[in-house]
Formats: structure tokens, sequence, C-alpha cells
């Protein structure tokens, strides 16, 4: 039917757009014990530089499908700036602090980032034009989709899957996990639990990067954009269950179907569909979908 | 002879593969002073575990005086009178010792809850130093307890255990970690603590002088079975015991 | 040398300050450079206030009425400015009002939209310098038929929040008075900076109709329209953005051809011809090269508005710098010219200000870039309700005494 | 050849150590004995750098310790088994023991795992299972096994038989007696000395913090 | 022992008032707002004890304000006690309703949980067009036991008020935290599986623990409802309840008057860094925020007892 093939997606849409931005939370959660406010800043920057680079690449005559690299660039740029700032600037004295304490200290840094962001590219907007017309468009049932906008839902896959396979297969993975747990004894094991930290941290910032980029090309790219996606992002984490990338995937879909059904049948609660989702959700699921296995205690 | 105090009737516990209870039996009586031995992984702190309602047996039963406290929140099984120490200490770490006795001694008083009235009272933490000079952890009074050494950790959390005046107490491993010179004080001051009180001691021990010294009866597990139960010198002379559990003796 | 201290609020950071607050400023500092320079043309061409030097200290109105009530009373209280012209948020505008009159302290609002401030209290020394929001879509409405469009069926999408409801429905009681057989196809109500209208569109084009309203503002509109165009939104249904005028100037060429386009006024590329207007327009774009939107338009006439007022105030009382209770008589039910036509404070008795609106068609110039054309401005008594009216009311009722010629 | 030169560590408010000296030559077993809160694990923290050093030296083979960042110093050879075991939790065991090899260069991983499983057989059968789910006496053989793993100049043992029950604690101090080679120096902490002192070559005393009156 | 813990808050209040007479009105309207906030904080510390965090308290202090004003506004009555009061029961009315239902949940679930509830309340609200909708509503200054102030001595009566209320409530929490439910909270923060196999209920003490912070939330709300004049759904957004939980670490769970200091401090840094630096006040704003949490360990002490690295080894694992 007609409706319910445009509302799921819809929802598969704005799921992916959710995924990629809570992904880098999760991740970040998981290894650093640490709830990234600034998650919401750093999406930011990512759709600022984006915007810079596609310009600047158009510049050099890069244009066409050299503007997706672009965005790319522009993401990998902010991670390599501005995480080791962040990390090894002010992050790792406070490892193994209190959670919500922490979570303070990366919400003063999301508002400096505010400022900081609008001192570098001031108010006015930027936009991204040209990478969502190469994709063309897509008819779908009675309407028209941006194949640009159907795109990310393969973006969303990748990255995904990416971090999981890294995580849970390979060898950093573990040693990851190893640092995650008992970062003293892996130290004295002989992990560089430093390096450990930054990259992961790093990647984090990263994937918020690129959910900015890949989102200019939608947007008005001016000060304000990064609040909105902090909260949703966070409820997807909180759904999914903290530090969880399965959680995170099945989190947006929830959330992302949830707000496309809103949207058609009852406009009124879009405000707080997703609230209402993290509520039932945690109602049943007191840490959320996918809950770590805990160390034995007794 | 009188009925038991505590009995565990055909309790069933494994884990994915591993079982680490097939159906325990056991019954303990008031005052007994009864040790758990065997092999790492035999078991007993799971059987432990599932006495005092931190794990819910897969099958069988608790009785506590004959009335079922199978799978009760363990909360509910100390104030029955069941109470343990842990293997692993479980304190409050950023408490200092006394700290953690005031708590200890607070919730075992138990009663309606008084919002006004202060908790350090001179009656409570004269009551708080008497328990550590018993234990004599004096010179750690005052020093947050996760700053304190392995050993001193085992005796605050047997020492909070105590608070509650239990029926039956369970200790896991009291004097793993505890200097050897120690290991003796210790135990004797529990059993005094318990003096002239009908309560069931029943401690988790790889110390075989501690067990023929304190034990009246001994348990000993393998893979999840009790393979021997009965007099010390009986179980200790038990050749399974002794090929999986106590080695052979020099 | 005696100044005049006047506290400005506007939104400096987050999602306002690109709209609204920060060209809103842009235009309040070039202006009263001018007009401290002695420099803006005649019945303005006094230096400063009537000699004395303008101050102003600017603060940020991000944060929620609350935080403004508390900004508010630290200026008056603690910096002790003269005046206070500001608020573009709805909220904050309701929330510092009664403040203001506690304090006894002359307050222009000059942006925000909300037509509860007179209509459900009356105040002293409370002025807005700027129509309420009545005006934009009984406006919106008239432009529609004006200029022909025959409309069965509509739909709406509008923030969700006091500003969008009311824009929404003002529109559905205006289209039900001058278009009573239209149908509402469908009413959607996103989040305030929700970013992402993908469904949205969906839905509308789905729910397909005629006219497609949508009071956004700000980033969000910007958003919506890049996220629309690629699907044929524009082409499927005549969009109509009640209060978008802002948006041509960054989104340049790429802003969608036919699209109804008002600015809460007759600003920009609606503003009647005037020497006033041609000065303010080269002033603006010399110091920014952008056009001025509707936002400098209003500061703009706030302060025009405050300078005649303050000097009108010096006259009667000799000289001296004014207080509150002479400014507020001056500014009572006076009226004055401002780039932006006419500004008459006839209604809250003599305290909010009626003014003429116009809307226009984005399309291309001959030279391809997109403007506004087929401008139609429509006179202040024909878009707003009389002095002793409720805005809704006047609508429902048919707007009773609207002289539209 | 470890050398501890008059080392002194203060943990927050406590000097935990106070100037304890002690020499552990090539090839010995060496017992650390002491009272509950002498500072025997904060010593061997203190030698993997767990715990700072507020004075003193450390030296193995020459190599000063302090200058040695933290994760280098299993490449020294150093295998570490700490008093609260620390394994990964989500980690089987048979991973938990590989770990070191992982990032530890000039180990063969594999290899060092076969040494392991003919050293404690008991690990093989457990090999497969998450950490996390392991009694308390076998999370002590899982760890003891990965000290071995790159332990192959120094072992630090810290309390190995606390909690094993006597006939695994009897296998064990035979393995690790075993292991005894010219190049292996092996310091173990215990509380009680019941199960070794016959294999031992030496006992050093630890009081308070620093050296028993009785020797050096 | 409660004896001397009045005694020095009826001190306490009665020289704040004084002061009061001398203060400039800036200072005086901060100052009430500030105590509005501390009475908020002062409950995340309740909650801060027993483990917990909230970042939803904005849903009772909304609440409050909610039905003060209501009442104000629709029964006319004006009495500031009652309306506090009032206040202080929807607060902790709301709060035992919800406590059953968060009270199972720990560390950072517990604080989102929270902040979905309170954004939900928001969303409602927002909706509500009869009581103002997203815009809220204005209430009049209330009245003070028959005797109805000026607009001069307005500021300086419901000064003085919440001057009374912060002293009462700051007694209050003082002998709570100090007693042996207190004790029992804060062990329950430390390791609740000991309290447990100690015979408590950890469950009962957070359940306490919420619907104190709710009704002191609530008190908060009413107060900061009149003293603003203006009540809106932003009382229940999730950047109000954030403010909150930083002035509540920022005090620390050790003092109760430190609390109410964390909140002056913290409305005079926003509203001057405000003031002189209007296009980059976020900037200072999260400088001083750093800078409190870096060098001000003592606010809140033993967060500080590290979980990695350094501090204690032997944590339960
Ligand atoms: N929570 C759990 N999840 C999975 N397996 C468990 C769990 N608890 C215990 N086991 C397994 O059950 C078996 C018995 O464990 P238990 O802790 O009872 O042994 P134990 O006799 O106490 O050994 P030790 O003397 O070393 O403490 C072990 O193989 C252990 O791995
Ligand atoms: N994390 C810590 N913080 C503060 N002080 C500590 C810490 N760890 C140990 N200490 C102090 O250092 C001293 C030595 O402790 P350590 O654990 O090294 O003794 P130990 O000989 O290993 O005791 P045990 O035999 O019980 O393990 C003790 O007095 C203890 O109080
Ligand atoms: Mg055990
Ligand atoms: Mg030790």
């Amino acid at each position: 039917m007609d409706l319910a093939l445009t509302i799921i997606i819809d929802g598969l849409i704005y799921a992916s757009w959710l995924f990629i931005v809570a992904l880098g939370l999760t991740l970040v959660f998981g290894v650093l014990r640490i709830l990234n406010f600034a998650h919401g800043g750093l999406y930011a920057l990512g759709s600022y530089g984006a915007a810079v680079a596609v310009s600047a690449f158009s510049g050099w005559g890069l244009g066409g499908w050299f503007s997706l690299v672009a965005m790319f660039i522009a993401a990998l740029a902010v991670a390599v700036i501005v995480a080791p700032v962040i990390e090894r600037g002010l992050l790792r004295f406070f490892y193994g602090k209190d959670e919500v304490l922490v979570l303070l200290i990366t919400y003063a840094i999301f508002l400096m980032l505010e400022d900081v962001t609008k001192m570098i590219f001031g108010v006015d907007p930027y936009y991204v034009f040209e990478p969502r017309n190469l994709l063309g468009n897509v008819e779908l049932g009675s309407l028209f989709y941006v194949g640009y906008d159907l795109a990310l839902m393969g973006l969303a896959l990748i990255c995904g899957f990416g971090v999981w396979f890294g995580l849970n297969r390979t060898r950093i993975g573990k040693i990851t996990l190893a640092v995650i747990n008992e970062p003293e004894v892996s130290q004295a094991m002989g992990v560089n639990i430093a390096r450990v930290y930054l990259l992961a941290f790093g990647l984090g910032v990263f994937l918020a990067a690129l959910g900015g980029a890949f989102t200019a090309p939608l947007i008005s790219v001016q000060p304000g954009i990064s609040v909105s996606v902090i909260i949703v992002s966070f409820a997807v984490v909180i759904i999914g269950g903290l530090g969880s990338i399965p959680g995170a995937a099945i989190g947006a879909l929830i959330v992302g179907l949830a707000r496309s059904f809103a949207v058609y049948e009852f406009p009124e609660a879009e405000i707080f569909i997703i609230y209402l989702v993290m509520v039932a959700v945690l109602i049943f699921r007191p840490e959320g979908l996918f809950t770590p296995v805990k160390a034995r205690k007794i | 002879m009188s009925a038991a105090v505590l009995e565990a009737r055909g309790l069933q516990k494994s884990f994915g593969a591993v079982v680490a209870a097939k159906d325990i039996d056991v019954s303990v009586l008031p005052a007994a002073r009864l040790s758990l031995i065997g092999a790492n992984g035999a078991g007993k702190t799971t059987f432990v575990n599932m006495v005092t309602g931190w794990l819910k047996p897969d099958a069988g039963q608790v009785l506590l005086d004959g009335k079922d406290i199978t799978g009760l929140a363990p909360r509910r099984i100390t104030r029955a009178g069941v109470c343990r120490s842990f293997q692993i200490p479980q304190l409050c770490e950023t408490m200092t010792p006394s700290e953690n006795l005031l708590v200890s001694a607070e919730i075992a008083t138990g009663g309606k809850p008084r919002f006004f009235r202060p908790a350090r009272r001179p009656e409570t933490l004269d009551g708080a130093a008497a328990v550590l000079a018993r234990f004599g952890l004096e010179e750690y009074a005052d020093q947050p307890v996760n700053e304190l050494p392995g050993g001193v950790r085992k005796l605050i959390d047997i020492a909070m255990a105590l608070a509650v005046r239990p029926r039956v107490l369970l200790l896991d491993e009291p004097t793993s970690g505890v200097a050897s010179e120690e290991k003796f004080p210790l135990m004797d001051r529990v059993m005094a603590a318990l003096e002239g009180e009908q309560a069931a001691v029943i401690f988790v021990e790889h110390d075989m002088d501690i067990v023929t010294r304190y034990a009246d009866r001994v348990l000993a597990f393998y893979s999840g079975e009790i393979i021997a139960d009965d007099a010390p010198g009986e179980v200790l002379a038990d050749s399974a015991v002794q090929k999986y559990v106590t080695g052979t003796r020099r | 040398q005696e100044t005049f201290k006047v506290g400005i609020v506007t939104f400096l950071s987050g999602q306002a300050a690109q709209s609204f607050g920060v060209p809103a400023w842009d235009g309040g500092k070039i202006l009263v450079e001018k007009m401290n320079a002695g420099e803006a043309p005649a019945p303005y061409d006094k230096k400063g206030f009537g000699g004395l030097v303008i101050e102003p200290v600017v603060i940020d109105e991000a944060g929620g009425a609350t935080t403004q009530v508390q900004e508010y009373r630290n200026l008056v209280q603690r910096e002790n400015v003269d005046v206070v012209v500001g608020y573009v948020g709805s909220g904050d505008c309701l929330a510092v009002a009664p403040v203001a009159e506690e304090l006894k302290q002359f307050t222009i609002l000059y942006d925000c939209g909300t037509p509860r401030i007179f209509e459900d209290a009356d105040y002293e020394y409370v002025f807005r310098t700027a129509a309420h929001a009545t005006q934009d879509n009984v406006g919106l409405v008239r432009y529609l038929k004006a200029t022909g469009v025959d409309i069965e069926t509509y739909s709406g999408i509008n923030q969700d929040y006091a500003w969008g409801h009311d824009s929404w429905a003002d529109f559905k009681a205006a289209m039900g008075q001058i278009y009573p057989d239209a149908t509402v196809t469908a009413e959607l109500f996103p989040a305030f900076g929700a970013g992402q209208y993908g469904t949205e569109i969906s839905a509308l084009m789905q729910r397909r109709a005629d006219v497609v309203h949508t009071s956004l503002w700000g980033g969000d509109l910007q958003a919506m329209i890049l996220q629309a165009l690629p699907r044929g939104l524009f082409q499927r249904s005549q969009v109509a953005l009640s209060a978008g005028d802002h948006s041509l100037p960054p989104l340049g060429d790429n802003f969608p051809e036919g699209v109804i386009v008002g600015a809460r006024g007759a600003y920009g590329f609606m503003a009647p011809k005037s020497e006033l207007n041609d000065w303010w327009w080269k002033i603006y774009t010399d110091a920014y090269d952008v056009m001025p939107v509707q936002a400098p338009y209003r500061m703009a006439q706030a302060l025009l508005g405050l300078k005649l007022a303050v000097e009108r105030a010096m006259e009667a009382n000799g000289g001296k710098k004014p207080n509150s209770e002479e400014l507020a008589a001056a500014m009572k039910g006076s009226s004055w010219e401002s780039p932006g036509g006419r500004i008459e404070m006839v209604n809250g008795n003599g305290h909010q200000a009626i003014q003429p609106i116009g809307f226009g068609r984005s399309m291309k110039n001959d030279d391809g870039h997109i403007v506004l054309g087929d401008i139609i401005r429509f006179p202040a008594r024909c878009v707003n309700p009389p002095a002793d009216m409720k805005g809704i009311e006047w609508i429902e009722a048919g707007f009773p005494e609207a002289e539209c010629e | 050849m470890l050398k501890l030169h008059d080392i002194h560590v203060r943990i927050g408010s406590v000097e935990a150590v106070r100037g304890f000296t002690m020499e552990v030559p090539p090839g010995a077993m060496i017992g650390l004995a002491g009272r509950n809160g002498a500072g025997k694990t904060t010593v061997m923290r203190a030698i993997m750098g767990l715990a700072k050093l507020t004075g003193g030296s450390i030296e193995l083979d020459g190599v000063s310790m302090a200058k040695t960042e933290i994760h280098k110093r299993s490449a020294l050879g150093a295998g570490y088994m700490p008093e609260t075991r620390g394994l990964i939790p989500d980690l089987t065991v048979e991973e938990n023991i590989l770990l070191p090899t992982w990032v530890t260069p000039g180990v063969d991983g594999a290899a060092r795992l076969r040494f392991v499983y003919e050293v404690m057989p008991e690990l093989k059968e457990m090999a497969g299972r998450k950490a996390l789910l392991l009694s308390g006496g076998q999370q002590k053989l899982a760890a003891l096994g990965r000290a071995l793993t790159v332990g192959s100049r120094l072992l630090l043992l810290d309390e190995p038989f606390e909690g094993v029950a006597p006939a695994l604690a009897q296998r064990l101090s035979e393995v690790i007696s075993a292991l005894k080679s010219e190049r292996l120096s092996i310091v173990m902490s215990m509380s009680e000395l019941s199960h070794s002192e016959t294999m031992l070559d030496r006992v050093w005393g630890i009081e308070r913090g620093a050296n028993m009156k009785a020797e050096a | 022992m409660s004896a001397r813990v009045f005694t020095i808050a009826a001190l306490g209040a009665l020289a704040l008032i004084a002061l009061g007479l001398v203060a400039p009105d800036w200072l005086l309207f901060t100052v009430t707002k500030a105590i509005g906030f501390g009475l908020v904080a002062l409950g995340i510390v309740a909650l801060m004890r027993g483990g917990l965090v909230s970042f939803g308290q904005g849903l009772y202090y909304c609440a409050g304000a909610y039905v003060s004003g209501l009442i104000s506004n629709r029964l006319e009555v004006t009495d500031v006690a009652i309306l506090l009061f009032a206040g202080a029961l929807a607060g902790g009315l709301a709060a035992a309703a919800i406590s059953p239902l968060i009270s199972r949940y720990r560390g950072i679930f517990f604080a989102m949980l929270t902040m979905a509830l309170s954004m939900v309340l928001y969303g409602v609200l927002a909706k509500v067009t009869a009581i103002g909708g997203s815009d809220g509503f204005n209430v009049a200054s209330p009245s003070f036991f028959g005797w109805t102030p000026g607009v001069a001595k307005a500021d300086y009566a419901l000064f003085a008020a919440a001057v009374v209320a912060a002293a009462l409530a700051a007694a209050l929490c003082r002998l709570y935290f100090d007693s042996g439910p207190g004790l029992i909270a804060l062990a329950s923060r430390e390791n609740e599986l000991r309290v447990e196999y100690l015979g408590a209920s950890v469950f009962t003490v957070t359940q306490r623990n919420v619907i104190v912070a709710g009704a002191l939330a609530g008190l908060g709300g009413a107060l900061n409802g009149f003293a603003l004049g203006h009540i809106d759904p932003y009382f229940s957004y999730w950047t109000t309840s954030g403010e909150v939980v930083f002035i509540a670490i920022l005090g620390g769970y050790a003092s109760v008057i430190a609390v109410f200091g964390a909140a002056l401090i913290t409305e005079l840094v926003r509203s001057f860094s405000g003031q002189y630096f209007p296009e980059s006040w976020q900037l200072s704003l999260g400088l001083f925020l750093l800078v409190v949490i870096v060098f001000l360990p003592r606010g809140f002490g033993s967060l500080w007892a590290g979980r990695r690295g350094g501090g204690a080894r032997e944590e339960p694992k």
C-alpha cells in the first residue's frame, strides 16, 4: 500500500540519518564511558567543514563526484584536528570519573564549540547544493525521492557494519574491549591505552562530523543546528542500550519509523514521540534494548 | 535431633554448559559449624548465592525453619535471618571502616526510619568503634576503605555481615587473602561474636587447618556435586576429596 | 556629553540569530551610527536623539523567556538603560511586558508577532512598533485572491509552538472567509529546529493540495525549501511563505520560482518607493552588501519612531532627557514614516502599531536572478483589525471596517 | 636481575611504601612476605608502573623501569598476575591469555599459548568461556596463564595461591617451580608461605612498606 | 541537634533578610531566582547522595510553577505561603506518582528517563493553548499574609519569603542527610549490593529521595514563577534541568548552603557574561564550567572517586 510504503521509506531515511549521528556517540560511550554532549557541536563542525570543502573543491574545478570526496575529507579533517585537542587536552584527565561529571564537561565543550564555530564561520548560512543532485531522483509509489537521501541508508549501513566489525571481530577491537574493562591491567599487559582512547574518540568525532557533512546538503548550515541533533541521538543511544552498535541501529529504526508514522497519523504528537518511545522502551528494558553482559559481582 | 534451621532440597543450577549445582541436598542444624570445601569452580559460591537469593536455582528449594525462601530477594532473606560475607569484599568504597559499620548497624537495627535523628550518635559511634576493636582494625578506622589492603577489606566485610544478628551466617572464603597469622584470630573473632547464639555458620574455606579447627562438619564439592559430607576427619581422609580438593597432604 | 542609553535585545546566537537577530542589529548599528552623525534624512536629521548621543547596549535574546525577564531587569536596574528596544520571540515579549510595566520602564517591542500582548492586557509603558501577526495571514489570503489563485484544497506546515499554531489558525480563519469552500488536506507541525523534513514533504505531496501554507522561518524554512525543491513540491502545489523573505538573500538563485513570499510588512522588494527607503537601502547594502530583509526594517522603524518620540518629549519638557512617563506620552498614538511605509500607533489604545503589508511572487528577472515580482501592497487598515477588536475575532467576523482602497 | 633500591610510593594520603630495597638474581625464586597492608601489592604495582614511584629506583637487567613507559615494560619480559586477577570479562579465557602477546612485539602467541596449556591443562577446558563467568579460583588460573605468556624474564605473582584449592595450589607451585630457569626470575607475594617455602630461594620480608628489620 | 540546625538556619535567614534591605533591586531579584534554582539543586543533591542524578527535575519545577501559578490566576488565591506550599505539594505528588516507575533505574538511564519524562510534559504543555501553549502565561506577584506590597516592595517581600523557604528547606535537608536513612542513602550510592544484603531496600531509598527532590523542585518552581512573573513550558525543558544539575555539582553534596551559593554564582556569571560578551557568552560560560570542574573538586568531592586508573584498585568487579 502506497501510504505504508512512504511511511516506511521516510522512516528509513530519517533512521539512517539518526544512526550515523548516534553511532559515534554510542562508540565513544562504549569505549571511554563518556556520554559526549559535544557530539552535536562536532556534527555542526562537520557540516561547516563540508560546506567549505565542497566549494573549495569546485573552486579547483573538482565538482561532481568529487564533492562527495570533499565532504569525506572535511569530516576526516575535523576528526584529525579536533579529536586530539579535546581528548588529549581535556577528557583524558577525567577517565573513570563520574559519568555525569564528564557529561557536564562535554556540555561545557559544546557551549564553547558553539561560539568558536560562530567566530570562525560567522552567522550567515552556508549551503552545499551540488552533492544532492548527483544521484538524481527516484520515483517510488506516487512520490519522488532524492537518490542522495536514499543513499544515506547505504552510508549508514557501511558505517555501522564497519564499526561493529572492527570492534567485535578484529584484534584491535578485542584490545579495545580490554581497555574498556581493565585499563590498568591492560597497560601492564603492554597495551598503549592512550592510543586506544585517542583512536576511539577520533573515530567518534569522525562519525559525528561525517553525519554533519552528509547532512549539510539537506540543510542551511548556520548556528543552532547542533542542539536539535544531540538530544535525539541521545535518545536513540539510550533506547538501543549505551555502547551497543546494533542497539543504536534498532533504536534509530524504531524512532525513525515512529516519527514518520506520527507525521502522517498524529502530527500533533511529533514533538514528543521520540521521548514517548524512549520511555516505553525503558519501561520494558531498563537499560535499553541491548545491554552489555555485566562482570560477575560475587 | 532438633529440626534443621536451613535446608536445601535438590538445588540445581547450570550456566550454559556448566553445571554449578547438581541436586544439592543439605540440612543444617542450629549452631552448626559447617565448612564447604571443594575444587575451584566446584559450586561453593554458587551454593551460597542460591541460599542467599543472589541466584535463583533452576530447581529445588531452600527452606529456613521449614519456610520456603527460594528465590526471595536477598533483602528479604537477610531479614529472615540468613546473611553472608563475600569472596570479593562488598564495601562502601569511599567510606571509612567505621562509617561502613555505622551503615550495617543502622540497617540492622531496622525499625521505622527516623529522619531527624542523627546517624552519628555517641552510642552508634561507640558501637562501631567496639566492632573495629574486636577485629583489631582501630588503626584503619578513618581511612577510606578503597585505600585499604585486601585482607583488611575482608575483615570489614565480615564485620558488616555480623552486624545483622543472623540465624544462619554464610562466609565465602573468609580467610583468603588474610595474612596467615591473622587467619586463626579472625575465625576466633567470628566464632566469639556468635558465642551463645544459636546461629549456624557455613563457611567456604580452602585452608584445611582452618577447616579441621573450626568445622564440626564438612561438605566437599566437586563439579557441582557434594562428594563427601561428614565430620572433618572422615572427609579429609576420603580419597576422592584428596584427589580433587585437598591434595595429597605431606 | 550626555548619552541616551538604549538596551537592545535580539538573538545573537542559536536558530534565530542568522535570520532575525543579527540582521536586525546590523541594521540598528548602521542606523544609530548615521543618526549619531546626524546624517539621516529629514525629519530624522537631528544628531542622535535630540542631541543626546545614542549609546546602545546589546544582549542576546537566547535562553528563553525566564532568562529574558532576568536580563531585562539587569538592563533596567543594573545598567540603568533609558529605553529597552527588543524581542523577536513572542514568548519573550509576553514575559517582559508585565515586568516593564511593574518597573515603569518605557519599552519598545520591535518585532514579535503575537496579538496577545495588547489583546490580553493594557500597558502604559510598553509599545509595539510593528503590526501583530494577524495581518500576515489576512494579507496572504487577500494576495492569493487578488492574484486569482483558485483554491479547492490547501495544507499547512508550521512549527510546533505558538507562532506556528497561531499563524495557521489565522490563515485557516482568513481562508474560511475568502475561500469558504476550500478544504484542508494536511496540517503538519514539525518540532522547532527539526531540520529534517523529508517525511513532512512526502506527507504534503501525498495529501496534495492547491496551496501549501507555511510560517516556517530561518534555518527550518531554508532546510524545508532545500529538501522539497528536488522532490517537486513547488511544482505540485502553490507554496506560500507567510514570512519567508529573509530566505531570499541566502538562497539566492536557488530559491524556487513561483513561490508567494511575505515579509510581515512592506519590506525589501515590497517596500514602497520613497527617499527614506532608498537611503536606508543604500546605507544597509553599502555596509553589509546584502539587501535588508524584514528584521532590519522593523528595527529601523522602531528606532526612528523612538527618535521622534524622544525629541517630541524633549520639546515638551524643555530639552531635558525625558523619563519613561514623558516618552510614553510622546509615543502614544503617534505615527511616523519608515522605510516600510507609515507606522501608526492606533491599536492597543495607542500602543500597538499598524502598518501596510506587501507580498510578491518569486521569479527570474531579466538577468536571470531570482527576485520578487507581482508585488501587491495592502494598506494598514485593510489587513489590521480596528482598535477595539481582537485579530482572530475580526477575521471570523468577516473583516468589519476593513479599508482596502 | 631485578633491583629495587629504596623505593617509595605514596598513594593518596598514605605512604604505602617507605624505602623498600630488594634484589632478585636471575633464575631466583623469591618470596615477598608480609602482613596485610605491608605493601606487597604496592611494590609489585610499582615495578609494573601502576603505582608511581615517589623515590628510589627500579632496574631490570640494568634498564631503569622508571624510564620505561608502562606499556613497554611487558616487552622487557615482565609478566604480572595482579591480586585482583584483572581478567577481561568480555573476552574468552584464551583471548585473555593471548592479550599480552598481541601487543608485545617479538612474542610468538601460538607457541606461548601451547606452552601455557601444557603446564596448565585446566585452562584448556575453559579456553572458550568468557572470563566473567569464571569462579574466583578459576580466574586466578587464567591470570597466571596470562602472566606466563610474556613473563620470560620476570614473573610477578601477587598472592597466586589466594583462594585456590589446596590440590590445585600444589599443582601451581609445581608448575611455577618447573618454570624455574637460569633466565627467569620469579617474585611471589604471599601472606602465607605454607605452599611454597620449600621451593623459594629467598624470602624478603616487608613491614609497613619497608624491609623487615631482620634482613637488609 | 535538630534545635541547633534550626537556630543556625533562622539566624542565617534573619541576617540575609537584613542584608536585603541595603541590596540593590536587581541583586534582590537575582538572589530570589538563585534560591529558586538552589532549591531544585538541593533536591538533586538529595538524589546524588543516593547515587543518582536527574536530568528531569524540570518536570517537578514546572509542575510546581504551573500549579501555583494557575491557583493564583484562576482561584485568586494570592497568599505566598499557600502558593509556595501548593507548588511544593504539586512537585512532591508528581514525584510520588512517577517514583514507582523510575526508582529502579540507575546511572545515566535514570538521568535520561527523567529527562524524557520532563520533555513529554514540555511537549504537552506547549500544546495546551488554554494555558498559553508554548508562550505560557503571566502571574501577578503574591500577597504576604494579607499584605500586598506595592511595586517598590514586591521584590523585597518575595526575596524575604524565598530566604525563609530556603532556610527551612536547608535545615530539613541537613537533618535528613545526617539521619540514619540519610546514611543508608549514601551507602546505596556506594554499594547497592551490600545494602540489599544488609536487609535494606535501595528501591525505597531511591523512591524517598525522588519525592524529596520533587517537592523541593516544585517549591523552587513556584518561587521562580512568581519571581519572574511569567511561567512557560520552558520550565520543563531539558536545558533548565541541565542548568540545575550543574549547580548541584558545583555545590557538591557535602554542604546544603554551598548549593545556594553555587546557584547565585552561576546566575551572576551567566548574566554578566551575557551583558559583557553578548556575542560570546556561551564561550565564557563554557570556560567557567570547565574551570570550576577542573579546579574546584571540593564542590563535588566524592564524585571524584576514581573508577579507572589511579585511585581505588579494588572496587568490586
Ligand atoms: N554468574 C555465572 N555465570 C556463569 N557461570 C557461572 C556463574 N557463576 C558461577 N559460574 C560457574 O559455575 C561454576 C561454579 O562457580 P562457583 O563460583 O560456585 O565456584 P566456587 O566453588 O566458588 O570456586 P572458587 O573456590 O574458585 O570460588 C564455575 O565453573 C563458574 O564458572
Ligand atoms: N588505592 C589505594 N589508596 C590509598 N592507599 C592505598 C591504596 N592501596 C593500598 N594502599 C595502602 O598501601 C598500603 C599497602 O597496601 P598493599 O595492598 O600493598 O598491602 P599488601 O601487603 O598487598 O596487603 P594484602 O596482603 O592485604 O594484599 C596499605 O596500608 C594501604 O592502606
Ligand atoms: Mg567461590
Ligand atoms: Mg596485596
